[in-house]
């Protein structure tokens, strides 16, 4: 790592089934990748709330991936589905709004695919660090760092 | 106020060679609500285990963050230690050191540093766990097993002899699956048939088996112990109870061309057949697609000469539910279709032909009564050349796996092949000879030494045919690598073994995960290489990856073990990760609304509705309920109510919500 | 002290307006938003509108905006380290083009943030304060200032009050110590004050009713139907108590980020539900008509007993404001 | 509207309903909601082209059931909301009667929820140009002018939920912004609290929105908040085809297809 180069900080939202267990894989396998995704478990994309990702970005995140099982390979047989039809619409939402969705990443990763998660979160990081800091949505929520005003 | 235990593991060197253990131990104790924290060599020891018993014990402690390798691994072992120590199990949370942060990165303060952030973000989800209690559901006794080949044939008598009820399905109109085609076996050369033949009629004839032939999986819901299986029976146009399986309508049927699916279109078969003499059950079935009646609407020759007025042209597909508590999948494996190797002309040339055709050739019961004759011109071959590796490992035609059984089956058709006709002479063109396995590797010595079979290290670039010849050229890469070209008579390609079509489909019917070949995948390489990831579905044989007999049998035995472990049980407890409606206050009672979307979103049909009502009876309110019996714990419903007032137990809104924070706010 | 009358040219209010911004002053004033007029930052004068009746917002937020820090803390396992926001600087704002029912309300304001206990935020805030108010030459069905003891030219709460003269110069009356220091610094362009009377140039405000029958009535108006009825349509959303000028009710909010955060004190709306739930799911105020009720009293009843003044100015902007046409005049009216 | 009196009246006097919901005269040139209680009163209803306010937003309100089985004057939009209203089983079909009004402002009546939705699928939801052209330009800024624009707009919120208060599908007895464990939503109306409050509204609303405006009407500070639901409108019907409400239809975020479009996801 070049040091004071712009480290992203970005949180994947992960299936426990496929993308959890595609990350072990990469593991296994020893591919390597970036330090700046981190990892938080869901039992399902399903389960995977749009608030979450909005807070990640109020809490200072630079990125997001959201990934989960490929269609048809849920292990709760629909969750991806219903996840995949609210991050339409979230996606669409948010870009109306400014909120730039390049920041958010998402993506299908099988418990087979440990090559791709690692691709994933490669590509992701540079991407990110290509845009920059979020320096928008920090601007927002750095409101109350702001002098005291009315 | 929490006090939680945090546990550092080295595992060995796997997690402390690139991330500074030590310190990530030391950032973990300065968090707030951490009583204790430390590392250790291999935590999930016995010794490694004792600390944390000693631990919970000593500090109180009310939490466990074990940051060690990936929870898939090692949870149930931690959650199971600190039950021993007297703590609830889901107070214990793992953090994945190894897989996701030693494994994927090299040694850097930015690793450890992240190590850190992970340990941090387990310590604030623990401080939102609560305990939970597992729960129990019952287990429907009775295993379904798909595919009647010897893998399914062994699982089912090995299930049915533990005294439990087995639905096998085959979706041809026979079981015996590749085996029954096979002639003789490695390394003993004993006759398939007469191996496999007697355990087809004991599957027939055992009480506890129902065997439903021609019939295929539709449908799989539910979960361990309570699935719900659909089988969609096809039509075989008879009625099987009144056909005695005289088969004269086999003979009599005028459409007899039809290239014989078990002689791998080396022979024929009528329209209304039985695919091979000892066919179990042995009763024909009318292949649709070709009979005279259902293509041209006349003929019913077989109808007119049932002596038992079996046939049934109005027969349609049935679709049959059945509850059963476990799956054995066992749908087996398919030859490569050559075709892909313009190179060796198959389907060019008659006379090249793949292994499993070779094994008809070979067998008695075959279309050559077991001589081998080439296709062409029914010529006995005199040079007869081995192409191994047809495929397989060989990235560029997308197979770089070995298929593990043809160097010993060719090393066998060889050698039959030299029984068979003496003085002919036999090449294989081989990369290397894999004949690990017991008695193996005498078994390829005897080909070499005994039968002079000849080995030729190396690879073939093409065959063409020249003067009623098989023109193969390839090259001897141990005698500094010369070219060398035979005039065979006959070739046959150690085609590639790959999963069969369909099998993609089939793992998303049952929800089971699949890998880039579409071989069925265990849940762990090593150590849990019957179970899938999916509680309660087992594999069994060549579907899994290609396996040798002996492998799938033993396979098989252990599918059967694990139903019958499972059946063992008259209730299973489950993982508490359910959904859960809350209840507030009067007036409230519940923040839910009852506008039930929760209960549409859900996969399992598990949330239904709820009368929260005074001490009159009167009806306050309407709300979701769930059904933890049939909750699986997707959280769906979670993410989708407006009102947050469902809520999963294990991935709870605090708990997620902190995990955010957390992971962003370091200290 | 002894309001002292001056005259200021129509040009000379752009000059004090730029050497006003020369000082470093932060001016709050009218400004065009859409069809609505709004209390904002301007830092050009030609964004200042002058013909309009009141603003949408009020001016409280200078005072008492709707979200203020009051301390941001840093927890560590062992100790908590904590920073006191009242040691800001805190800007220094000029209040311009307010309405005399604007000024009128930082009375009962100052009042609530000073009785029982001197809130340090507030008064630090207020003492950077410069109130500059014009009278009102016009107003709308929905005004009652001088039902309130208030009035179109009243003077009161302003440091300097502008009148609009028929010849387009105003008449300026500086009423406070503050307003005399600002003259002073500016005394080219404070001149002579002018013959013309003020009153004529003054909207005609209707005297509804009197404050103090209403009080006296309110007294035993408690268990009284009217509450309901006259709050049925009420949706119980904030908008009347965040446009009011003299509403000053707030919650008491930390936002934590990890181990730090910050202490807020937020605007907060005795017409939410959740205002006064208590944690055991038990609501003293259970109904809209209830917190109508509230609200009503608190303003004409309990206001007036414990401070000096009423807590409704009678700038109409609740009943503007309400999506369901809630009115207070009415309301009061048919006590 | 004398047959809307007529009918009023008759309903009242025969204990059909003990409350009429509707539009009487209001302050200044404004109308309001009244609720008519005796047959006597009747004469107070009006209906004309001020009368914009949602009216279903009081179906759900605890004060207004005290009142008992009400009778509701319904124009369009009104009708959209009962309708999305009773397929989330907020309301039984006995339990009110509605008076609809027609586009011609004719009063029409109707004797199940199910003649509403037939009725409505002649009048269906269209937004209008001057949104789409607003939308379209929005959409055409650089994303950090887009969000400028927004944080400009949002800056003004005080979350005074006028908003929530006057949509009819915010019937929830507690709403997640009034959620503290966890506090999902700042209650302070800084920006970013009232950015993340308006998203989850927004959210919150899709796939059910009947485009009623109630929310952009009710907001004091005129932020407009309407475009952010009309926008979601017009992506439900691009990607899912289905568009405004229905009983039997499931709703947008409840169900799914399969064959959604993917293209964003890797």
């Amino acid at each position: 790592m070049i040091m004071n180069e712009f480290e992203p900080k970005i949180v994947a939202f992960v299936c426990n089934w496929c993308t959890y267990a595609g990350a072990d894989l990469t593991g296994t396998s020893r591919i390597k990748y970036a330090q700046n995704v981190k990892i938080i478990r869901f039992p399902c994309t399903g389960r995977i709330d749009f608030m979450l990702l909005l807070k990640a970005f109020g809490e200072g995140a630079d990125g997001i991936i959201v990934s989960g099982c490929h269609p048809n390979d849920c292990h709760y047989t629909s969750g991806n589905f219903h996840a995949r039809r609210r991050w339409i619409m979230f996606r669409g939402l948010l870009d109306l709004l400014g909120i730039d969705v390049r920041r958010i990443q998402y993506s299908w990763v099988s418990a087979a695919e440990g090559a791709k998660w690692a691709d994933i979160v490669n590509t992701t990081v540079t991407a990110i660090r290509e845009l920059g800091p979020y320096t928008d949505y920090a601007k927002v929520a750095g409101y109350l760092e702001k002098e005291a005003k009315v | 106020m929490s006090k939680i235990g945090v546990f550092i593991c080295h595992c060995g060197e796997n997690i402390s060679a690139t991330v500074d253990v030590v310190k990530v131990a030391e950032e973990a104790g300065k968090l707030e609500g951490v009583a204790f924290s430390t590392d250790y060599k291999y935590m999930c020891s016995d010794p490694g285990q004792t600390i944390i018993k000693q631990m919970i014990k000593e500090k109180g402690l009310t939490g466990v963050v074990v940051a060690a390798c990936s929870p898939r691994m090692h949870e149930p072992t931690f959650r199971k230690a600190c039950s021993e120590a007297g703590l609830n199990p889901y107070m214990c949370e793992m953090s994945n050191l190894r897989e996701h942060c030693s494994w994927v990165h090299d040694k850097s303060d930015a690793t450890t540093q992240k190590a850190i952030d992970l340990v941090r973000t387990l310590v604030e989800k623990v401080k939102y766990n609560k305990p939970l209690h597992n729960i129990k559901v019952p287990v429907t006794k009775t295993a379904l097993v798909i595919g009647g080949g010897i893998a399914g044939i062994q699982a089912s008598l090995d299930i049915a002899n533990a005294g439990h009820q087995v639905v096998l399905i085959e979706k041809d109109p026979s079981i015996g699956g590749h085996m029954s085609q096979l002639s003789e076996t490695f390394p003993t050369l004993d006759c398939s048939q007469c191996i496999l033949t007697p355990r087809m009629v004991e599957v027939a004839q055992h009480p506890n088996i129902t065997l439903l032939t021609y019939a295929e999986l539709e449908k799989l819901e539910g979960f361990i112990g309570n699935f719900k299986a659909t089988i969609r029976k096809k039509a075989k146009s008879i009625d099987e109870k009144l056909c005695t399986g005289c088969g004269l309508c086999t003979t009599k049927c005028p459409t007899k061309k039809i290239p014989s699916e078990f002689n791998t279109g080396l022979g024929f078969r009528p329209a209304i057949y039985v695919p091979f003499p000892q066919a179990v059950p042995n009763k024909p079935v009318i292949d649709k697609l070709n009979c005279q009646y259902y293509l041209k609407g006349k003929c019913k020759v077989c109808e007119k000469v049932c002596p038992t007025g079996a046939i049934r042209f109005d027969q349609e597909d049935e679709l049959v539910e059945m509850e059963v508590g476990a799956v054995v999948a066992a749908t087996g494996f398919n030859v490569m279709e050559p075709s892909g190797f313009p190179e060796y002309g198959y389907g060019k040339y008659k006379d090249v032909i793949t292994g499993l055709q070779f094994e008809r050739l070979a067998s008695a019961s075959g279309p050559t009564l077991g001589e081998i004759r080439r296709p062409s011109d029914g010529a006995i071959p005199k040079k007869i050349v081995f192409i191994a590796c047809a495929g397989s490992r060989d990235p560029a035609k997308g197979i770089p796996y070995c298929s593990k059984i043809c160097c010993m089956y060719t090393a066998k058709h060889a050698m039959l092949y030299q029984h068979k006709v003496h003085g002919g002479e036999s090449y294989i063109f081989y990369m290397d000879i894999r004949a690990g396995g017991k008695n193996y590797e005498e078994f390829t010595r005897r080909a070499i030494v005994d039968d002079e079979v000849n080995y030729i290290r190396g690879r073939v670039s093409k065959v063409y045919e020249e003067n009623g010849k098989l023109i193969v050229k390839g090259v001897d890469t141990l005698l500094n690598a010369k070219p060398v070209e035979i005039e065979a008579d006959m070739v046959v390609l150690a085609s590639a073994a790959v999963a069969n079509p369909g099998s993609e489909e089939l793992a998303q019917r049952m929800h089971i995960s699949y890998d880039a070949y579409n071989f069925f995948s265990e849940a762990h390489p090593k150590l849990k290489p019957v179970e899938t990831n999916t509680a309660g579905i087992f594999l069994a044989g060549a579907c899994q990856a290609p396996k040798d007999i002996p492998e799938t049998v033993s396979q098989a035995s252990g599918a059967a073990a694990k139903v019958a472990i499972l059946f063992s049980q008259n209730e299973l407890s489950r993982e508490p990760v359910v959904a859960v409606v809350n209840r507030s206050p009067a007036p409230l009672y519940s923040t839910c609304v009852g506008c039930f979307m929760c209960a549409t979103a859900c996969p399992y049909q598990a949330i239904g509705e709820e009368l929260i009502t005074d001490r009159k009876g009167n009806v306050i309110k309407r709300v979701a309920k769930v059904n933890p019996g049939l909750c699986q714990g997707c959280g769906t419903c979670v993410a989708f109510c407006r009102s947050k007032s469902i809520d999963i137990d294990g991935y709870s809104n605090e708990q997620m919500y902190s995990e955010v924070m957390a992971l962003l706010n370091a200290e | 002290m002894e309001i002292e009358k001056y005259l200021i040219r129509k040009s000379s209010l752009e000059k004090l307006f730029i050497k006003l911004i020369g000082k470093g002053k932060t001016i709050y004033a009218p400004k065009l938003k859409g069809e609505m007029a709004l209390f904002e930052n301007v830092t050009a004068f030609t964004e200042i509108i002058e013909e309009y009746i009141v603003t949408t917002n009020s001016a409280k937020s200078v005072v008492f905006p709707k979200v203020e820090k009051v301390f941001s803390y840093k927890k560590s396992k062992e100790d908590t380290e904590i920073t006191d926001a009242s040691t800001n600087p805190y800007p220094e704002v000029v209040l311009w083009g307010s309405r005399p029912c604007d000024a009128a309300a930082f009375i009962p304001l100052t009042d609530t943030f000073n009785r029982d206990y001197t809130d340090v935020i507030y008064n630090k805030r207020l003492n950077n304060l410069i109130i500059l108010s014009f009278s009102c030459s016009q107003c709308d069905e929905y005004c009652f200032c001088t039902s309130v003891n208030g009035g179109p030219g009243n003077t009161a709460g302003s440091d300097i009050l502008f009148t609009k003269l028929s010849t387009g110069d105003y008449l300026a009356e500086v009423i406070t110590e503050k307003g005399k220091l600002l003259a002073t610094e500016n005394s080219d362009l404070f001149e002579a004050k002018p013959e013309e009377d003020k009153e004529q140039n003054l909207a005609k405000v209707t005297a509804y009713f009197n404050q103090d029958e209403i009080q006296a009535k309110l007294q035993n108006l408690f268990e009284n139907p009217i509450w309901d009825e006259k709050s049925r349509a009420c949706l119980g959303c904030g908008t009347c108590v965040f446009v009011c000028p003299v509403c000053s009710c707030f919650d008491i909010q930390d936002e934590a980020h990890g181990g730090k955060g910050t202490r807020l004190r937020c605007w907060d709306s005795c017409g939410f539900g959740l205002f006064t739930l208590h944690t055991s799911g038990h609501n003293p105020r259970e109904t809209q008509g209830a917190r109508w009720r509230q609200r009503m009293m608190h303003k004409f009843l309990y206001m007036p007993d414990k401070t000096r003044v009423a807590g409704c100015v009678g700038c109409g902007r609740c009943s503007r404001a309400c999506p369901a046409d809630i009115n207070i005049l009415d309301t009061v009216c048919s006590i | 509207m004398n047959e809307l009196i007529k009918k009023a009246t008759t309903l009242l006097e025969s204990s059909a309903v003990q409350v009429v919901i509707g539009y009487g005269k209001g302050s200044a040139s404004r109308t309001r909601a009244i609720f008519v209680t005796q047959p006597a009163d009747c004469d107070k209803l009006i209906f004309d082209s001020r009368c914009v306010q949602n009216l279903a937003v009081y179906l759900t309100k605890a004060e207004i059931k005290k009142l008992g089985k009400p009778a509701i004057v319904a124009p369009i939009p009104v009708l959209r909301s009962i309708l999305q209203l009773a397929a989330e089983n907020q309301l039984k079909e006995d339990g009110l009667i509605v008076l609809g009004i027609s586009p011609e402002s004719e009063l029409v009546e109707f004797e199940s929820f199910a003649a509403i939705e037939t009725f409505l699928a002649s009048n269906k939801i269209e937004i209008e140009d001057k949104y789409k052209k607003k939308i379209e330009q929005i959409k055409a800024m650089p994303v950090s002018e887009r969000f400028d624009f927004w944080v400009k707009e949002l800056e003004l919120c005080f979350k005074c939920y006028a908003c929530r208060a006057a949509c009819p599908l915010c019937y929830c007895t507690r709403c997640t912004v009034e959620n503290n464990q966890p506090q999902w939503i700042p209650a302070a109306s800084h920006t970013l609290g009232n950015l993340e409050w308006h998203v989850m509204r927004a959210m919150h609303l899709a796939g059910r929105c009947t485009d009623c405006e109630a929310c952009y009407n009710a907001c004091p500070m005129g932020i407009p908040i309407h475009l952010l639901t009309k926008s979601m409108l017009q992506d439900v019907e691009e990607n899912f085809g289905t568009y405004g409400p229905s009983l039997n239809k499931q709703n947008t975020l409840s169900s799914f297809n399969p064959d959604d479009k993917e293209s964003f996801i890797r």
